[in-house]
């Protein structure tokens, strides 16, 4: 669950690190008064928009709601624009990257600085970007900071800035369940105060059960997306034709990757998880069918169902929805003979082997 | 001989009352498994399937010497019925739940991996060995004896591969699926340092995905250290690149993660590396 | 730094856990309304005041204003009664124990319960009593309350109660750093709840820096204990009349064993602890003088101070108070023939080693 | 050869620049020991008795080598200090600093231990072998070279024993003040095992306190592990009982604890135990 900019810096506000006085509208009317000179930002949960033209200055109310109406609604990187926040506008005396993440190789919450901070902070080379896994029976320490002050070459009052800094950004991502928290830009600010510039938060989605603060966010996601996420199926939209269910994230990328043998492009894909329970089948199937794809490929190993116990939710789909996109379903396990007759006569094309449906999935696609 | 598990493991099922807990302890005692305990809070004196339940796992430990364990109990609860586990002095953990907390899971596999605790998990499928016993949720009848260690963060796609094996009639010694989540308790090094050592496992089959790093670090281990000839996949070739972790992930990455440098690092080590799963029966027969 | 009851309650109160209403009064004048019957309880920093009369019964303000005034002044073992805490009276149905403590072999904290609490749980047996030390890589978990919960014998609802008590409990040790945190009796309540029926809480004395709320708080120590504190100095009265003046715990408990051997008895001892600071070599001698012993013995073990230095400090101290008591002196380390020398000609009695300076001082104390 | 150190410790001190820390730095090298770099927050660039200064433990590791550490930041500090030196890879760690909280020592010292680090103290003198190194603040010319392994919970006391052990040609392999905290990072038992195996030590001195059952344990550990010959020292056979802690102190004491009980368990495990710490050069002797 990515935060826009504004919500993140609410949360590092609450956490004790220093974020711009700021505020969000929606519509340019609700900008009444301005304290001074302010940047406009548009709120899209995308990297880029500067570029895009969705950050920009302004120095009275009169020209904030200019700024502010030409941003809102503005598309960047197909997201709409709904709200900008205006900010306080900070003299930049030097741009720092700090972030915060998950280091799988350590098994450990990942903390990475860089002295060049900014636009361009992934082709920052190797040796300027300190990267400190945090113990997790040790959790955060002082010493941390040092390190990564020193790192970013402050000293004094600003290097223990950034040592509580860091010590507030680790107790959110404890806190929150945040899997990313990065500050990029980590401004000082020409009155030497550390502060942060741009804010990017991601909180873990398997989390969410003790978060409730979180429940009433919407990610942007289009209706199918939306409807696939409440089902727990992951949706991911492809440019190609042939509509894909299979159950578990490594199945279904073998399954992918076997249409690409056959020269098949997969348009939409569904992964129900490891289940094979043949209610989330059926629903599949019922998601897949809004999706509108020229064939569908059902790829289901059967764990603890019966293979035509699965078939049986697949055809109550087809009969309910009146479905007459072409269907090739391998369903593998236990009484895998009955469902494919079961298949078969209802019409859909079965397969036994992952090869043989991916082959026969391609060439119907390619029709 | 098999790896982490033999005929000395005694299971305790934490959540055995709960679906899937029941289901499964049935499916591993027809497996073999000595399931001889299970656990949910409020529900000691009962019994699934025969096996009687306790309010907590010491009391398990105690009276019915349980030294492994299997774990359903919900996500949000799945950190403390792991430590509950390590604590009580298990020492082969398997935690099949999914959608754990990332941060729990950091806490968890910390502390089990610092007091030498053999997790697996958690969102793992578990581990099996044809004819001795079966931790987890892998289906029991993908399984057939021989000399081949599979490792794989996959689940259905595990079933998938070894059912194959199976129908061409290559068995296995054991298998283990590490599970797909970012924090695993044992990797694919942990698995193939034992595969290596067990003198039964002839051969490896490692399944791989895109994503992190561990495939890249698994053929660097294996150039070093293992001698035992190693087959792999790795799914997701043509897949879209997955959800970016802001910056962070990409400095991270560096260009590895990618199906191409998983290949070519296995490559590399020596490892044949199959196009699809269902090529992995061939490639270990020649 | 123990704490008495009232203060102990307050911060179980603080920490989640269910204590009786009360207040504290120092005079009985102060006692103007009560809500229903009350207990009125001595606050002092020992046990046994049930069996000394100190905890009575009262019905009405009347009688609870002469219950607190037969208790405030009263002397318990040796303590002066100067406060009562006047407490809702709660209808006892069982009495458990529960404690939590420092385990040193397990090097951990530790829970103890017993489904047998009152009065006389130190002679509970064995088998009656449940220990289970908390791993501190783990912390506190519900599986630990539920164990507790299970062995006294409590289930559903009071089970759940105190699961949330012993968790309250352990964040309690651990956020105020007590070394012992004890409720006994724990009492389960006609109505079946589970409160504190008495509490004591013990302040880790090396973690005041951190806690400010108790640097007002006195303990119950003579004056001479109070300088002694003040100057961190263990101080120890005992039966003898030989003052013991050594550096360290073991070094000093080593001399009142060497003593011992040849007769003496120490009356005072002060532990400087590892240091052999000239200086505070120099307040334990005056210090010690103040107890007034008949004969002083002052072995110091030199680690990095000259032994002639750590000599001057004890004639400072002499001149300073013109000490007649006799004294006998070892000092050990660099310069002893030139330190023997010093305290020779000052009229003190030098030894070499640590038994002819025991032997010399029991002889002396003797006379 | 010698335990836990030997001529390839270098050590890094933290808090060289408080009085402590500059003095015993100066100790230390005097005594022979390699101090390869100091750590003070935010005085990295200076220099100590010629040895460089650290603003994290970190750095010096990467720059000098340093593999031990002794700490002499204060108490409120001490526990950030000794987990910085794990994270930072430090095999060794000497804690000096007295007055720890407890609820920081049994955190630092969980970790410590979990990681594989040899931590001694806190509240402790350190430990010495003559002729090689010594990390912490045990008085230099106590020592002399010799067979005798000894390990005490005392500071002073121990200076009394080694020296009057030197004064009577007894010389020591290597001397271990685990310190007197009731949270020690190494117990009795650890340093025993090592003196056990280690060639060169021949005799073993135990110093201990009444209090705790750190003796009795080391005696059960004798009993079955340690052939080589035992003299004891307890002190306190006739201090007063100690502060009780409630309660609770006498529900796990059990009548353990006392000097009696210590005695006895020693002596039942074949130790000779000393009435008086000016004994303990004869019973070495025979």
């Amino acid at each position: 669950m990515k935060l826009l900019e504004y919500k993140a810096k609410e949360l590092m506000r609450r956490y004790g690190i220093p974020v711009p006085e700021g505020f969000v509208v929606s519509s340019p009317d609700e900008i009444t008064e301005i304290a001074g000179p302010v940047m406009v930002k548009a709120q899209v949960l995308i990297g880029g928009r500067g570029k895009a033209g969705g950050i920009k200055p302004a120095d009275d109310v009169e020209e904030a709601r200019k700024c502010a109406s030409s941003i809102l609604g503005m598309n960047i990187s197909g997201y709409t624009t709904k709200e900008v926040l205006l900010e306080e506008r900070i003299d930049v005396a030097r741009e720092i990257y700090l972030g915060l993440t998950i280091d799988r190789s350590m098994r450990s919450v990942l903390f990475m600085a860089s002295p060049d901070g900014g636009m361009d902070i992934e082709s920052v080379p190797e040796e300027k970007m300190l990267m400190i896994p945090v113990d997790p029976l040790i959790g955060y320490q002082q010493y941390i900071g040092r390190r990564i002050a020193s790192f970013v070459g402050l000293t004094g009052n600003q290097a223990a800035q950034m040592a509580r800094l860091c010590g507030h950004l680790y107790e959110l991502a404890v806190g929150e369940d945040a899997e990313l928290a990065e500050i990029n830009p980590l401004v000082v600010t020409k009155e030497c105060d550390v502060i942060a510039g741009d804010a990017k938060v991601t909180i873990d989605s398997d989390s969410m059960f003790r978060h409730d603060e979180y429940s009433g966010l919407k990610e942007d996601l289009t209706p199918l997306e939306e409807k696939a996420k409440e089902l727990d199926i992951a949706f991911v939209q492809l440019d190609g034709n042939i509509g894909v269910i299979a159950n578990g994230a490594g199945l279904t990328m073998a399954t992918l990757d076997s249409l690409n043998m056959f020269n098949g492009k997969a348009g939409v894909f569904l992964d129900l998880g490891g289940t094979d329970d043949p209610k989330k089948v059926k629903e599949a199937m019922l998601l897949m069918e809004e999706a509108e794809p020229a064939v569908i490929l059902v790829n289901i190993f059967g764990g603890i169902t019966k293979c035509d116990t699965v078939a049986a939710g697949l055809l109550e789909a087809m009969e309910e929805r009146r479905i007459t996109t072409p269907i090739v379903a391998r369903i593998k396990g236990v009484n895998e003979e009955n469902a494919r007759e079961m298949l078969r006569n209802a019409g859909m094309i079965p397969a036994s082997g992952l090869s043989e449906a991916a082959e026969l999935a391609a060439k119907e696609s390619l029709r | 001989m098999a790896v982490i598990i033999d005929s000395e493991t005694k299971v305790v099922v934490q959540g055995i009352t709960g679906y899937q807990g029941t289901y499964h302890t049935q499916a591993m005692m027809d497996f073999g498994t000595k399931v001889v305990a299970g656990v949910t809070p409020g529900k000691g004196g009962q019994e699934v399937h025969g096996v009687p339940v306790f309010d907590t796992v010491d009391e398990a430990v105690e009276r019915t010497g349980a030294n492994a364990s299997c774990v359903f109990v919900p996500a949000p609860f799945t950190k403390s019925a792991v430590l509950e586990a390590v604590d009580a002095g298990i020492g082969t953990i398997v935690a099949v739940t999914e959608h754990v907390p990332i941060h729990d899971a950091i806490q968890f596999v910390a502390v089990a991996r610092a007091r030498g605790v053999t997790l697996i998990g958690p969102n793992c499928p578990g581990l099996g060995t044809p004819g001795v016993a079966k931790i987890g949720i892998l289906p029991n009848k993908i399984f057939s004896k021989g000399d081949v260690g599979v490792v794989s963060r996959s689940g259905t796609l595990t079933y998938e591969i070894v059912n194959a094996m199976s129908e061409s009639g290559i068995g296995q010694s054991t298998c283990v699926g590490i599970g797909g989540d970012r924090i695993p308790g044992t990797g694919f090094v942990d698995v193939l340092k034992l595969f290596q050592e067990e003198s039964e496992t002839k051969r490896i089959v490692l399944v791989g995905e895109i994503g992190g790093t561990a495939e890249e670090d698994a053929a660097e281990f294996i150039k070093e250290e293992v001698t035992k000839p190693v087959v792999a996949y790795i799914a997701g070739r043509t897949a879209p690149p997955g959800k970016r972790m802001g910056h962070a992930g990409a400095i991270i990455a560096r260009g590895r993660g990618t199906a191409s440098s998983k290949m070519k690092a296995l490559e590399t080590a020596g490892v044949k590396v199959a196009k699809l799963p269902t090529d992995v029966p061939d490639l270990i027969n020649g």
